[in-house]
């Protein structure tokens, strides 16, 4: 009975394990028709089964590979490890790309087969058949809509069940012996990167990769089956692949589905998970509807909530990290737990959060230190997609909201002396899917991926990342210019939701700013200022005070830091639309693609730097149904208010 | 503020549709039960139990019964009392009678002859609403009041027009003491709510609710009114008519029809008023603050040094019963009730406001 | 447009219906028939008769001339001064023009509430909510889960309808009627005061329930693009007449349509 | 037809019950008069009290179920004033008290429920009653109050050469009956002649219409209020100098519902007529069916003129629910 998990090498032969093991507790929920269906691991690998021998009995062949384009279903994560069974090589797509988006991983990889979640998926997929003629299965979960599409190609989830059914009866040992094939340098799934310029590579991840950092994660967090995990973000991406499959698989725990797009939170709170993963910018925006709904609070109420939200920030993380604090500051915390910070938690969703990671980008201090002061246990990680996620985890106690952590066991770290990370790992990727030129300039022969992102190790052995190594970047002047540093900063005021830094090569900063919609256009409804939407309020020179205090707030900081004094932002202006994926001017994981931007409006960042009050502009916009549109408008700029450098003026 | 929602998801409907659906309520419900059985027939004092706990106990029953007819299914009526008054003389009737006969079959058939009677009167209100239909209840009352004064078979011909009942007896559990008094009544009110809270939360209640709120439109989506006003007015006057029988056996002993004239009628329509339409809940409330009112009246202005005379007193408690209605239709149309749900929500959604 | 199954059986048919208020004929010898799986439309000028009409059909207003015949176990029945309720029973669902949803109750329960005519537990097993009722809860819930999935409210199950905006209320209603599995689906004016997008969204709800689940519908419309859009034929009605009856294309040039038209400002 | 059928059936069935003590000779032909005399002015009573709940139904669809504690209310004013002044300034006095009780109700109450159910304004003025039965008694006092109106008490014998015996009538009765025509008559008056009473039946017929041509519903409300507050203050004048001020009056406005549905909620005839009505009725069963009743059925006394109007008014509720003047209404989807 007792099967030491380590010596299993592959997914199908996890699942295999679990189905044995636990097969009656949850492997996976979803909120479907009012309520979680659950599917426990014994039903999981049943269901599997079904779906790669009908796979197989299609035509799906070892070291092929199936594209899997939707949302987090049960039905797709049983595809992707379906596919894994018969060795092929699931490559989940986001589900929110545009048709052409897709066309290229589907074309790279050869693509025959592919699992859409609905009809909204199925249209892509047909749209692009014509550039990708290999494409000949589409299978779909969601038959709504579908009824009258007569194309060949299509088939449904139940009907391509059904005839792997009827394979397995007619090819009694197949699919195991096919499980019992695969091995552990087996690819086991490749993931698309967006990458901020050309095409997007496939990185090519092996059952042993994915499944040894999955393991040192889990043995150093102590995760178990009993954990609950939320599945709520693109399953095309690692950061959420890695939660809601690598780990799962290796530890048993139960992953949870919510409805809808729009019952994320409220499903969250009613699934309360024990282990979550939030990228800044989604802790961000619950951070900023925490704010606006406590603004609407009565007054007696929001004193409260600022005095023990003091009290917090002041030994909140103390507590949490388990550092000595007086027994006056202890009960009144233990009052605020009451208070505010219990409730908060459960309002959040966060009641029964053991281990909260956020990754991705920076996260501002502010915002970190908020989660942990109310008691969440959030701690940073460092990693990517060629690294299969966990190279750098705080660990528990040790706790900073600059660094990210030291090295998880088993992974190595080095720094370049142009301050470049590098990383050596058993979960380091295999390959840039057919293409070498990638792979060598990534990883080198010694087996060293070069991360491209520039930091140093602070004295207690952590991770310290600052930026880009490419954006990394001087002005004129010679100070050091780091946009992201200074975006970071601006983007944790709860008003603005994007910036976007100018300075490399010039004299001084300026930016552009996107405002949160919700945030401002509350903050306009309380004071009685009206708006017809975001262009109109865009152009109002309330909101500019708005910015303009925040962004003087930002120089401020700035001016103490006598490396990045010079660097404080001198002018800057509101953009007219909000900055969009759909419109490549963020990455499908929503990070700002600041080159892009720059050249798009182009004459907007000439106009910054012109001195110029106001530019007229007109842009090209794409709706969501595809069409496309231009937007006119005036764009005010003006002018923040700089601090004389704090360093120089002690000097002085 | 209390409420841990996080991990009480549902994986099945019947978890979703139970009754308290959040683990608190039922540690809440739990204890407060646990309580009422055990705790407050331990301190209570007779007092306590017999002029607040047991009329309480009661009437909460009955405004439970009428919200079911004018809070559900919104058909009003100001004569309910007269269903009480079946009840009581129904139970009386069948006691004396059948002597030997349970007293819990003895209510069960007091109600149900009260329901008759109920979907009787209510037969008007299939082709009446309204102001209408309050013609209809309170020609029930004032008919009733005097059948029960005149007709001498109901009174057993006894001379005053007064009956006075025994003590009840149950499998030789005699209810005489206050605290065996209210341990009796608390248990068959614990029933009879959960039985009607299960009925509002069913295919009638919604039926109910249904012709309530949209008659037209409920009986264009195949509710049968005929069907939905009669059991509405049965099952109402079911209740009320227990809640009569246990009013004259448990609470007054001896009564004269008098005991049900048309001011407790008024006096439940206030219950649901204040407590809360349409709220079962909201019946406990109205029943407790009808009952508590009078004593806090009496006891409130001694305190502070200011005794009332008596007559100042009932003066005084109907101007605020008046005022009470009128602030509550103004205020908050669905009572004490609905400031109940919104303290609790307020506390589900803490810190934030909503 | 359910273009194929259009050419169904008939499976409603109003045959010289007459309907006066006092002395005002609000229908005149109106006579058209329904068939199987067809998006059929009324339209007219305000006060043309189509509300009327609908009541007319779902026993709302008895006429004082005139037949109504609709199929019932495969052969066509005259139902005669039906009340709306049996109305209901013989498988006409409608939806109302001004929001006729159950205010104080949830969109789950108002939805539930068109189950109705198919629930029977009796009154003891549902105070009891024990064996027989609590199934039937629970299997109506299925039903009315799927209604909630087709209709994409799954955020606002549980709340009360009156929050809901005024689009949603209008899902909701339509919600409600398709609860009870209808075979006929009377739709009046499901499209009034909603923007384009909501339109669309109702449209191709509409046109889900008439494909996917063989609902016959009749539907009474002010936007003259999306009755022309979907009806597979139209009525015309005028001042209590019927003026003009066909596919789209034929209704769009009879001429005695277009004065009715041009008559009025539209 | 059917409902034809229905309210020719009650007809018949009333006058049957009017003229059946006379066939069967259970009374003199001159106690039949008197009984039927006495009933008249009852109804009289009934007919002012439901008078004043037509004019606020009309004028802002509210059943006012505090006419009753209006009546009282207005009675007791006057009465208690009465002790202080003479009783015609009491009575001035008097309705400037229901002027300004009309303009409390309207702001406090109408105002803040305008467009509410029907039922709701039911129970509000319910809440109002309770309110202004308390607030009358404990500002003038719980006990019984008499009001002189300056006419004999005693009984005089008319018609002793028609009848043997003659017919026993008393002359405060016959002055009621002559306060009450007036009164009709000067609401009849208002209503035709002034600009406020077409204004008042303007907004009787169409609360927007009227809105619409600019009078304002407010002031409306408050006359309307006013005026039946006056029609109280006599109504509760007469039955006070007849029977003595007391909280019993109070309970009037429940007499008056059946009243009401029988004369239609809308008709001031209907409420003179309706309550003429439900006057004799009541006094001719009590006087005659309530005997036989009680014999019949071994009762242990009569006392059926307490729900004799409502069982009327039921019956006619399910024959003509509209009542005998009233509009009847449809139901739009």
């Amino acid at each position: 009975m007792a099967v030491d998990i380590r010596t299993l090498d592959t997914f199908p032969k996890l699942l295999a394990h679990h189905a044995q093991a636990r097969g009656g507790l949850p492997a996976i929920r979803e909120k479907a028709l009012g309520v979680w269906q659950t599917w426990s691991w014994a039903r999981f690998a049943d269901e599997v089964r079904a779906l790669a021998c009908g796979l197989a009995a299609h035509g799906l062949k070892r070291g092929e590979h199936l594209a899997i384009v939707g949302d987090n279903r049960p039905r797709l994560y049983a595809a992707m490890c379906a596919a894994q069974c018969l060795g092929a090589i699931p490559v989940p797509l986001y589900q929110d790309a545009v048709a052409e988006e897709m066309a290229f991983p589907i074309q790279n990889a050869e693509i025959g087969f592919a699992v859409a979640e609905d009809q909204e998926q199925v249209d892509k997929l047909l749209e692009i058949l014509p550039v990708c003629p290999m494409l000949t299965r589409i299978y779909f979960d969601d038959p709504r809509g579908l009824r009258n599409y007569a194309q060949d190609a299509l088939m449904s989830y139940e009907r391509l069940q059904a005839a792997g059914r009827e394979f397995d009866a007619q090819n009694p040992g197949f699919f195991d012996a096919e499980v019992a094939a695969g091995k552990g340098a087996d690819t086991a799934a490749m993931f698309f990167t967006s990458g901020t310029t050309g095409n997007p590579k496939g990185v090519v991840l092996t059952n042993t990769a994915l499944i040894d950092r999955a393991q040192a994660a889990a043995q150093m967090e102590g995760l178990a089956d009993s954990d609950v995990v939320l599945a709520y973000l693109p399953p095309a991406w690692i950061g959420q692949n890695i939660f809601s499959y690598a780990q799962p698989f290796v530890t048993g725990y139960c992953i949870c589905c919510p409805e809808s797009a729009e019952t994320v939170i409220n499903d969250m709170r009613e699934i309360g998970p024990t282990y979550y993963f939030a990228p800044p910018r989604v802790l961000e925006a619950l951070l900023t509807t925490v704010s606006i709904r406590m603004e609407d609070a009565g007054s007696l109420k929001r004193s409260m909530y600022a005095y023990f939200m003091e009290v917090a920030r002041r030994v909140g993380a103390r507590i949490l990290d388990g550092k000595p604090v007086g027994p006056a500051d202890r009960l009144l915390y233990a009052l605020g737990d009451v208070l505010v910070y219990g409730p908060l938690r459960n309002v959040l969703g966060m009641s029964r959060v053991r281990v909260a990671y956020t990754a991705g980008e920076a996260i501002g201090p502010d915002l970190f230190v908020f989660y942990r002061s109310i008691g969440i246990n959030l701690k940073q990680l460092y990693g990517s997609t060629e690294t299969s996620v966990f190279v750098c985890i705080q660990p528990n106690g040790q706790v900073k909201s600059d660094t990210v952590g030291p090295a998880v066991p088993g992974v190595e770290l080095r720094f370049t002396p142009q301050r470049e990370l590098l990383i050596r790992s058993p979960g380091l990727f295999k390959e840039y899917y057919k293409n070498p030129g990638a792979t060598a300039e990534a990883k080198d022969a010694e087996g060293w991926f070069h991360t491209g992102d520039a930091g140093y190790f602070d004295p207690d052995g952590h991770v310290k990342i600052i930026d880009r190594v490419k954006d990394v970047g001087r002005l004129s002047d010679g100070t050091l210019f780091a946009p992201k540093y200074i975006e970071n900063k601006l983007k944790f005021f709860p008003y603005i939701k994007e910036a976007v830094a100018f300075g490399d090569g010039r004299d001084r900063v300026c930016v552009f700013i996107n405002f949160d919609m919700e945030a401002v256009g509350n903050w306009a409804e309380r004071r009685n200022l009206p708006y017809s939407g975001y262009v109109d309020l865009a152009s109002r020179d309330e909101v500019y005070v708005l910015v303009g205090e925040c962004i003087e707030k930002v120089n401020l900081d700035l001016s103490q830091d006598p490396e990045l004094a010079n660097s404080q932002i001198h002018r800057f202006l509101v953009l007219h639309k909000e900055l969009d994926a759909d419109d490549g001017e963020l990455t499908r994981t929503r990070k700002v693609r600041r080159g892009y931007i720059g050249e798009r409006y182009q004459p907007l960042v000439a106009a910054l730097y012109d001195g110029l009050r106001s530019v007229h502009v007109e842009a090209q916009v794409k709706y969501e149904d595809g069409r496309t549109g231009s937007i006119s408008a005036d764009v005010k700029i003006r002018d923040a208010k700089t601090f004389p450098a704090a360093a120089a003026k002690r000097a002085a | 503020m209390f409420y841990r929602e996080n991990g009480q998801y549902k994986t099945t409907y019947g978890a979703d549709q139970q009754m308290l659906p959040i683990l608190q309520d039922r540690i809440f419900m739990a204890v407060l039960l646990l309580f009422a059985f055990i705790g407050v027939p331990l301190l209570a004092s007779d007092y306590l139990l017999l002029s607040i706990l047991v009329p309480f106990l009661i009437l909460a029953l009955a405004a439970t019964g009428l919200n079911l007819l004018v809070g559900y299914c919104g058909q009003i009526s100001v004569g309910h009392a007269a269903f009480m008054a079946v009840g009581a003389y129904s139970a009386y009737n069948i006691v004396l009678r059948v002597p030997q006969l349970n007293f819990l079959v003895v209510l069960v058939l007091a109600g149900l002859i009260a329901a008759a009677v109920g979907m009787l009167f209510g037969i008007p209100s299939l082709r009446i609403k309204g102001l209408y239909l309050a013609v209809a209840t309170l020609a029930a009352q004032f008919f009733m009041d005097w059948t029960f004064a005149r007709v001498k078979w109901f009174t057993n011909y006894a001379s005053s027009g007064s009956v006075s009942t025994a003590t009840i007896d149950l499998f030789g559990w005699r209810v005489d003491t206050p605290a065996r008094k209210y341990l009796f009544l608390l248990a068959v009110v614990t029933v009879f709510t959960l039985m009607a809270k299960n009925l509002v939360r069913g295919h009638l209640g919604r039926a109910w609710m249904a012709m309530r709120d949209m008659d037209v439109a409920a009986e264009v989506i195949g509710i049968r009114p005929v069907y939905a006003k009669l059991t509405a007015f049965a099952v109402s006057s079911f209740y009320v008519g227990v809640a009569g029988a246990l009013w004259g056996f448990v609470h007054l002993g001896s009564w004269e029809p008098l005991a049900f004239d048309i001011n407790l009628s008024f006096t439940l329509l206030f219950m649901i008023i204040i407590g809360g339409m349409g709220s079962i809940l909201g019946s406990f409330f109205g029943a407790l603050f009808i009952v508590a009112l009078p004593i806090l009246l009496n006891q409130v202005p001694a305190m502070l040094g200011l005794p009332l005379a008596t007559a100042t007193k009932s003066h005084l408690e109907v101007m605020i019963f008046g005022s009470l209605i009128i602030f509550f239709l103004i205020a908050e149309p669905n009572g004490l009730a609905r400031l109940w749900a919104i303290g609790k929500e307020k506390l589900r959604l803490w810190p934030f406001p909503h | 447009m359910s273009d194929a199954q259009g050419a169904g059986d008939v499976i409603l048919a109003v045959e010289g219906v007459t309907l006066s208020f006092g002395g005002v004929r609000a229908l005149n010898e109106v006579s058209f028939d329904v068939r199987e799986h067809e998006v059929r439309s009324i339209i007219g000028p305000n006060g043309a008769g189509k509300s009327s009409m609908l009541n007319v059909i779902n026993g709302v207003y008895h006429p004082q001339q005139g037949t109504i015949r609709l199929r019932m176990d495969g052969a066509l029945r005259e139902f005669h001064d039906m009340d709306p309720h049996e109305v209901a029973l013989s498988g006409i669902a409608r939806t109302f023009q001004n929001l006729a949803l159950f205010k104080g109750m949830s969109v789950l329960d108002n939805i539930m509430t068109g189950r109705n005519l198919r629930m029977h537990t009796n009154l003891l097993l549902q105070a009891l909510r024990i064996g027989p009722a609590a199934r039937e809860e629970i299997e109506h819930r299925e039903a009315v889960e799927l209604i909630i999935d087709f209709l994409e409210i799954q955020a606002y199950r549980k709340t009360p309808v009156g929050r809901l905006p005024y689009g949603l209320q209008k899902r909701v209603d339509l919600g409600r009627a398709l609860a009870m599995e209808p075979s006929v689906l009377l739709l009046d004016e499901p499209m009034a005061g909603m923007n384009v997008e909501e339109k669309q969204d109702m449209c191709r709800f509409i046109l889900d329930v008439n494909d996917q689940m063989g609902t016959t519908i009749v539907l009474i419309e002010h936007d003259m693009g999306v009755v022309m859009d979907i009806s597979d034929r139209v009525v015309v009605l005028d001042y209590g007449r019927k003026i003009g009856d066909g596919t789209p294309e034929e209704v769009r040039g009879n001429q005695a349509v277009i004065d009715a038209y041009l008559g009025v400002s539209h | 037809m059917k409902q034809h059928i229905g309210i020719v059936s009650v007809g018949v069935l009333l006058l049957a019950g009017l003229v059946a003590p006379l066939a069967t000779g259970a009374g003199t032909p001159g106690f039949y008069t008197e009984v039927l005399l006495g009933g008249l002015m009852a109804g009289v009573l009934y007919s002012l009290v439901a008078l004043g709940i037509v004019l606020i139904f009309k004028a802002s669809g509210v059943f006012n179920f505090a006419q009753g504690a209006m009546v009282l209310f207005a009675a007791l004013s006057v009465a208690r004033m009465a002790e202080a002044m003479p009783l015609w300034a009491a009575a001035l006095l008097g309705m400037g008290i229901m002027v300004l009780v009309a303009i409390v109700i309207e702001r406090l109450v109408l105002r803040p429920l305008v467009n509410q159910d029907g039922v709701v304004l039911l129970m509000a003025t319910l809440g109002v009653s309770y309110f202004m039965d308390g607030f009358g008694q404990t500002v003038w006092g719980s006990d019984i109050y008499s009001i002189e109106l300056g006419i004999a008490k005693e009984p005089v014998m008319i018609l002793e050469g028609v009848f043997q015996g003659g017919i026993l009538i008393n002359k405060d009765d016959v002055a009621a009956a002559l306060v009450a025509a007036l009164l009709v008559a000067l609401l009849a008056l208002f209503f035709q002649k002034t600009s406020t009473g077409r204004a008042l039946r303007a907004v009787a017929d169409d609360h927007q219409a009227a809105q619409s041509i600019g009078i304002p519903l407010n002031r409306i409300w408050v006359i309307v209020w006013s005026v039946a507050g006056v029609v109280a203050l006599v109504a509760g004048m007469v039955w006070g100098a007849k029977l003595g001020v007391q909280f019993s009056i109070s309970q009037v406005a429940l007499k008056a519902l059946p009243v009401v549905i029988l004369g239609g909620f809308t008709s001031v005839p209907g409420a003179i007529i309706g309550g003429l009505i439900i006057g004799v009725g009541e006094k001719m069963a009590e006087v005659f069916l309530a005997p036989v009743l009680v014999k019949t059925f071994d009762l242990a006394g009569g006392g059926i003129e307490n729900w004799f109007a409502y069982v009327l008014a039921l019956l006619f509720l399910l024959v003509r629910p509209q009542g005998l003047f009233g509009e009847k209404l449809i139901d739009r989807v």
